[in-house]
């Protein structure tokens, strides 16, 4: 692949993130991230060549939301185009940001992920991307426990059940240094027992405790080509790559029989094409979409392309902590702020403010030359994104 | 958290307003009873009891679905919105036991909680004015303010500016100007909920004497802040609750409509691939992997073993009614005889299988009497004992 | 497709639980109707226009409305409308009824609500209307329950 | 410079009122294999497709992530799959970007909607509306376009009788479209006579409910060209946004339209759209959209849309040779629709509606209340 030109990342805004925005409507609320992000890139509304949207649509029940939200995005006489794919979207708005630069149509793109989740029932929601024939009545949202079998199952309860809320209480301690961060409990370590206990269970092992929260927020982030970015930004965060792995609806993907899951075959091709051996040691930080602590410990692995002893591992030794040799999440994840269709592109801001260094309490020491931010949604999909420091060359 | 400022809230004026606070779209339909049992000072138990959309609550706890145990500290921080219920919920500051699914639908209830307004004198008005001079508004001032503020409640007032130095004293000392107002409209005025002008205006206060001084004193004092803190944050905000509610006409298609037919005769039909081989329980049209059409069927099942299981704590709205289930239920994949690896078919357990059901268990479906080629053809598996 | 298709319809529904938020400025806007029958409107000042409905930014300039509230007039001129006469479940009131664009005395930009009292055949653009305020709170803009001619 | 993309293949199911035999992905499929058989192309990272996009909504499909149903239809199982909310239009437009880039070599789209399924598809644009201030009084995209006919018409002084005009040669022209079966013949009068909907708007004035699905491949020009002696090539494009509230926008004024056509016109260097364009396929859901969506485009001027009608332009570009949207095409497929139809006939394969020597066609597509979001892609077949 040769990139046409090259596109970075010159501007981060996040709403904060809460449960609790009865006092802004959808527009004022996306408003409220576009400014910050406006404000950010050192540029205004006048230099933004197009808008791109996206959250889903039965989260809130507003059809073709972006007609309504250009109160609050500023997409008045400008191009625009909405793109949504369920969980992912938010990352799929930065590829489609992506190629709309690359591709030299627009030279400043504003990309803007949304949910005002207060405002729906989310799980019913979810539940509602089953066939209305026969899934529809079985699923109950995101919510599953088949992951902390499969943990249990691996490597017995005692270490499993200590490894996710070991997890979880790193995810909260880097939300406690983000500021924007919905959740932010202010857990210890010696608490992880007494926690899970105290916790309501939702399915199987899945406990509230471990469970991804449901946010009201935006995100949005501002693209430039190459010659705009270097204008406008010191440091910007360039895309290097990303890839988006997708599959098929109903066919199970849980249970004993092997296969290769999204998050595998996403990351071995992008490293692949990208000269990437060893994830862990060439990665200086990775935002990774984690809807629950059972699935976040599951798919280290997966992602970073090492046995799940390893993985156990860099759990265990605070690896994955901020100071650590491949610190996860540094913002808090997921299961700290998700406002779905903005939670995606949160990962990819979060990667871009560690590459620009402007993350603030929660940047992580030492050089940030490359990150990796995940995108997960829809039946187990997938989208990655490498960023980089240095402007990619690309060769004939 | 600044619990300490709101003094006037209290988990009896809670409880004790829900009745007047009831939302009827919330209720409609609902029958149910939650319980409440609020610790530490100030608490107490009560119970909400919802019979089809009329709601009581009672003092004490009877007979609950779900009972919410919290400190009478948080439950008053969770209704004014200050903490989060469920950050609440997920550190254990509160406990809820029973029906999670009752829980989900007692948030729409209620209207929002408004706190009576906090206790607003004339005397703290006047009384506070000293301590919160304005330095810039009153340097080089000199003039005298005298304030009749009439009715109950009120008192006669005098703030004496002295280049810069500002006493309050009471009774109307030889003042330059004089103000008389009565006191529910000063308060007004000073929350700033009625503007000086209109009121002016309108008659609803007098002012004798230099008026330019008056104009000065808008100046001397910062923002009043009533005993329970900022007034701003009580604001009443709009909250629209809606049910919406389309019918539609789904279409099964030749695949799907195969499968569901043959359930009325309770045969389970999947469809196979005709490259790879595979099988597709329910059918999709075309096998993914292969990129083609499977148009061939082939029985399986009906009986099978579990392959995984989800034992199901929280409920959700069934999208298709509105309706919420009841919990705990058993979402499980089923290998049915004849299929291999990922080919399983999605149903539910038997709730009385929920104890002992495990991967790799032999179960066999029960069939509803009426079948109508949907999903709820087979009631659920059960174990085979 | 062939005759012997198995293809058959099921009836079913979407039908989901909603909340919305007007926010503090759509709150301050639907309240003033509400408790003091009053409609106000919030006024850019750097492109001298007064809005109505309420919005925390200008669409135009971007910059920050939110507390620029002027008071309005409740009646107006009516400068555009549709008749409409099909009947769906969305409707606040049965078919046929007239929608109709507002403008306020005040205002630079109308709003739809709906018209009664005119006979739907003899409506027409540039009636002078007021408002008729809802005796019961739906905390929406059907606070105004509709408008008549003035 | 980018490279230069080119659609290879087109594909659209017959649209009809209500579809009771296939779903939603057995019609996808249908598209899918009909594009397949035209071009020999895999699915790829290089030299094959490597993103698949899909166009559907939620809320007229009543499924959240309204393409997860369709990933294994659209090829796209382990591979990459995204969903535009918008016209398919806008997809093309997204597609070329994605190959432009050189993200991918090739791109498939496949859109579909079902406005049977839901029972009115007012009920589902009136939830466009925001919940407090223009919900609650019932608009809906039908009823919001009866503002703007009501004004353009006064403001144009098109006739009842010129807007009966178009439906008429609109079912004239969808006669010999295989893919409208359902669209019969109408006179004048019929249409005059028809029953009001919201005034001015009659019940023959509006597009018809229809399901169905349409698809088309698109591909770098050096691929474009191994697969088919006759790419279209994307030769520009132009999209605009109007203002939410019907209130704050000048309802006659084309404002979204003529910037969306502005930007097409400078990026495929066109400098005058009457003399530009063999074919024009525009999005007309309603009738008096067709004289002021012509004027907003610049194909007549302004106030000269009644004159168009009169002469059947006849010396023009052909418009809606297809029969355009009121023919029959869903919400979300207008555009996109009217896209394939403009490469089908620049690939003179347009069947009985076949222009003779074809050469430029602009297609046109719109989302929203009344026209709030417009665009314009301009395709040639060079």
């Amino acid at each position: 692949m040769k990139k046409n030109r090259n596109v970075g990342i010159v501007g981060v805004g996040q709403s904060a993130f809460s449960s609790h925005r009865e006092d802004v409507n959808q527009p004022e609320l996306i408003n409220e991230a576009v400014n910050e992000a406006l404000e950010h890139a050192g540029i205004t509304l006048n230099d933004v060549d197009c808008v791109v949207h996206g959250n889903m649509e039965l989260f809130e029940m507003v059809h073709q939301p972006d007609m309504w939200h250009t109160l609050g995005t500023g997409a008045y006489g400008k191009e625009t185009i909405r793109v949504t794919t369920g969980g992912t979207t938010g990352a799929t708005l930065v590829c489609v940001a992506d190629n709309l630069v690359a591709s030299g149509m627009h030279d400043v793109v504003m990309a803007i992920g949304f949910e005002k989740l207060q405002e729906g029932n989310t799980t019913a929601g979810i539940t509602n991307m089953s066939d209305p024939l026969w899934g529809r009545r079985l699923q109950t949202g995101a919510l599953t426990g088949v992951f902390a079998q499969k943990a249990i199952d691996k490597y017995g309860e005692e270490k499993a059940k200590k490894a996710a809320m070991k997890y979880r209480i790193i995810m909260d301690k880097h939300a406690m240094k983000n500021p924007k961060a919905h959740r932010r409990l202010g857990l210890e370590f010696d608490e992880m027992d007494t926690l899970a206990e105290n916790s309501p269970t939702l399915v199987g092992d899945l406990k509230m405790i471990h469970m991804c929260s449901q946010s009201d927020g935006a995100c949005v982030v501002i693209f430039a080509s190459e010659e705009k970015a270097k204008e406008i930004c010191k440091q910007p965060a360039w895309i290097k790559d990303h890839i988006t792995v997708h599959r098929e609806e109903a066919y199970c993907a849980f249970g004993d029989a092997p296969h290769t899951t999204t998050h595998e075959y996403a990351a071995q091709k992008l490293f692949k094409r990208n000269g990437i051996t060893s994830p862990v040691d060439e990665l200086d930080v990775f935002e990774m979409y984690d809807p629950s602590c059972w699935w976040g410990i599951d798919w280290i692995s997966e992602f970073m392309m090492i046995s799940s002893d390893e993985a156990m591992k860099l759990i265990e030794d605070d690896e994955i902590m901020i100071g650590g040799k491949i610190p996860f999440n540094p913002s808090g994840g997921v299961i700290a702020s998700n406002p779905i269709g903005a939670t995606a592109m949160v990962r990819v801001a979060e990667a871009a403010l560690q590459i620009m260094g402007d993350a603030g309490e929660h940047q992580v020491p030492g050089e940030v030359n490359q990150a990796l931010a995940s995108g997960f949604g829809g039946v187990m999909w997938t989208v990655l994104l490498l960023l980089t420091k240095e402007a990619p060359v690309w060769n004939e | 958290m600044s619990s300490g400022t709101d003094q006037k809230v209290t988990i009896a004026d809670i409880f004790g307003s829900m009745e007047s606070r009831v939302n009827p779209d919330g209720v409609k339909g609902v029958t149910c009873n939650c319980g409440y049992k609020i610790t530490g000072e100030g608490g107490g138990e009560y119970t909400v009891t919802v019979k089809d959309g009329d709601v009581k609550v009672l003092e004490g706890i009877h007979s609950p679905d779900v009972t919410t145990t919290a400190s009478a500290e948080n439950w008053i921080n969770i209704t004014l919105g200050k903490l989060d219920a469920t950050t609440a919920f997920t550190s254990g500051m509160i406990k809820i036991d029973g029906d999670m699914g009752v829980m989900g639908k007692a948030a729409m209830f209620f209207q929002k909680y408004r706190p009576p307004a906090p206790e607003v004198t004339i005397q703290d008005i006047f009384g506070s004015m000293e301590s919160r001079v304005n330095p810039e508004g009153v340097k080089g001032v000199t003039c005298k303010c005298g304030y009749d503020i009439t009715g109950d409640g009120g008192g006669q007032y005098t703030v004496s500016v002295d280049d810069g130095n500002v006493k309050v004293l009471e009774g109307i000392h030889e003042p330059d100007v004089t103000t008389t107002s009565n006191a529910q409209n000063w308060i007004d005025i000073t929350l700033g909920k009625l503007d000086a002008t209109t009121a002016f205006t309108s008659g609803m206060i007098k002012i004798e004497g230099d008026m330019g001084v008056l104009g000065k004193a808008a100046m001397f004092f910062k923002k009043y802040i009533p005993p329970g803190g900022e007034i701003e944050e009580q604001e009443e905000l709009l909250m629209l609750p809606k049910v919406i509610s389309v019918p539609q006409k789904f279409n099964t298609g030749p695949k799907m409509g195969k499968f569901l037919k043959g359930l009325i005769d309770k045969k389970l039909y999947a469809n196979k691939c005709p490259e790879c081989k595979r099988l597709q329980i329910p059918p999709r049209e075309v096998c993914a992997e292969c990129i083609v059409r499977a148009d061939e069927f082939v029985e399986v099942g009906p009986d099978g073993i579990i392959q995984v299981l989800d034992i199901t704590f929280f409920a959700s709205p069934d999208p298709l009614t509105g309706e919420s289930r009841e919990t705990p239920y058993v979402s499980a994949h089923i290998l049915l005889d004849g299929c291999k690896g990922h080919e399983t078919l999605w149903h539910e357990l038997n709730p009385a299988n929920i104890k002992t059901a495990k991967k790799g268990d032999r179960v066999r479906p029960v069939w509803n009497e009426n079948r109508t080629g949907s999903v709820s053809d087979i009631l659920y598996y059960e174990l085979i004992e | 497709m062939d005759s012997n298709n198995d293809s058959f319809v099921v009836d079913g529904k979407l039908a989901l639980p909603y909340q919305y938020f007007a926010g503090r400025t759509g709150s301050r806007f639907i309240i003033a109707i509400r408790d003091e029958k009053k409609i106000k409107g919030l006024e850019c000042k750097k492109c001298n226009k007064v809005y109505v409905p309420p919005r925390a930014t200008c669409e135009h300039c971007f910059c920050d409305i939110k507390d620029n509230w002027v008071d309005l007039d409740s009646t107006g001129t009516v400068t555009g409308f549709t008749v409409v006469r099909y009947e769906e479940p969305h409707h606040p009131v049965k078919a046929p009824f007239i929608q109709a664009l507002v403008k306020l005395e005040g205002a630079d930009t109308p709003f739809v609500h709906i018209v009664q009292g005119v006979p739907v055949d003899e409506m027409k653009t540039g009636l002078k209307v007021k408002a008729v305020f809802a005796e019961e709170t739906t905390t929406t803009i059907m606070d105004i329950s509709h408008f008549e001619p003035a | 410079m980018a490279r230069r993309v080119a659609i290879c293949a087109v594909s659209q199911t017959k649209f009809v009122r209500n579809n009771t035999t296939q779903r939603f992905q057995e019609m996808e499929l249908d598209v899918l294999e009909s594009l397949r058989e035209q071009v020999d192309i895999g699915f790829a990272d290089e030299g094959g497709i490597g993103m698949s996009i899909n166009v559907s909504n939620d809320v007229f499909d009543a499924r959240t992530i309204s393409d997860a149903p369709m990933t294994d239809v659209l090829g796209a199982h382990m591979g990459c799959e995204e969903k535009v909310d918008q016209d398919g239009a806008q997809a093309i437009i997204y597609g070329a970007s994605a190959i432009m880039s050189g993200h991918c070599d090739a791109v498939l789209i496949i859109g579909h909607c079902r406005e049977s399924q839901g029972q009115s598809r007012n009920m589902c644009t009136n939830l466009t509306f925001d919940p407090f201030f223009t919900r609650p009084v019932g608009l809906d995209y039908c009823s919001a376009a009866g503002f703007q006919a009501q004004a353009y018409l006064s403001k144009s002084g098109i006739t009842e009788e010129q807007l009966a005009k178009i439906v008429v040669k609109s079912r004239e022209n969808a006669s010999k479209n295989p893919y409208t079966p359902e669209a019969p013949r109408v006179t004048v009068e019929d249409v005059m006579s028809s029953p009001m909907l919201c005034d001015p708007i009659r019940e023959l004035h509006a597009y018809p409910v229809s399901d169905g699905a349409v698809g088309m491949i698109l591909a770098a020009e050096d691929l474009a060209v191994k697969l088919t002696d006759t790419p279209v090539f994307f030769n520009g494009h132009g999209n605009n946004m109007d203002s939410f509230y019907l209130g704050d926008r000048d309802l006659t004024s084309n404002f979204a339209l003529k910037g969306a056509a502005e930007r097409a016109y400078k990026r495929a260097g066109i400098t005058d759209p009457k003399t530009a364009f063999d074919i024009v396929e525009i999005s007309d859901q309603y009738a008096y959209q067709y004289p002021m969506w012509l004027e907003g485009l610049g194909i007549c001027d302004e106030g000269k849309a009644g004159e168009l009608i009169d002469s059947d332009n006849a010396n023009g570009p052909a418009i809606n040779a297809s029969g355009g949207m009121l023919a029959g095409n869903p919400l979300n497929l207008g555009g996109f629709v009217r896209a394939a139809e403009g490469a089908m006939q620049l690939m003179g394969k347009a069947g009985d509606r076949q222009v003779k020597g074809a050469k430029t066609a602009l297609a046109h597509g719109v989302v929203g209340p009344a026209g709030q979001f417009h665009t314009v892609v301009i395709l040639g077949s060079d």
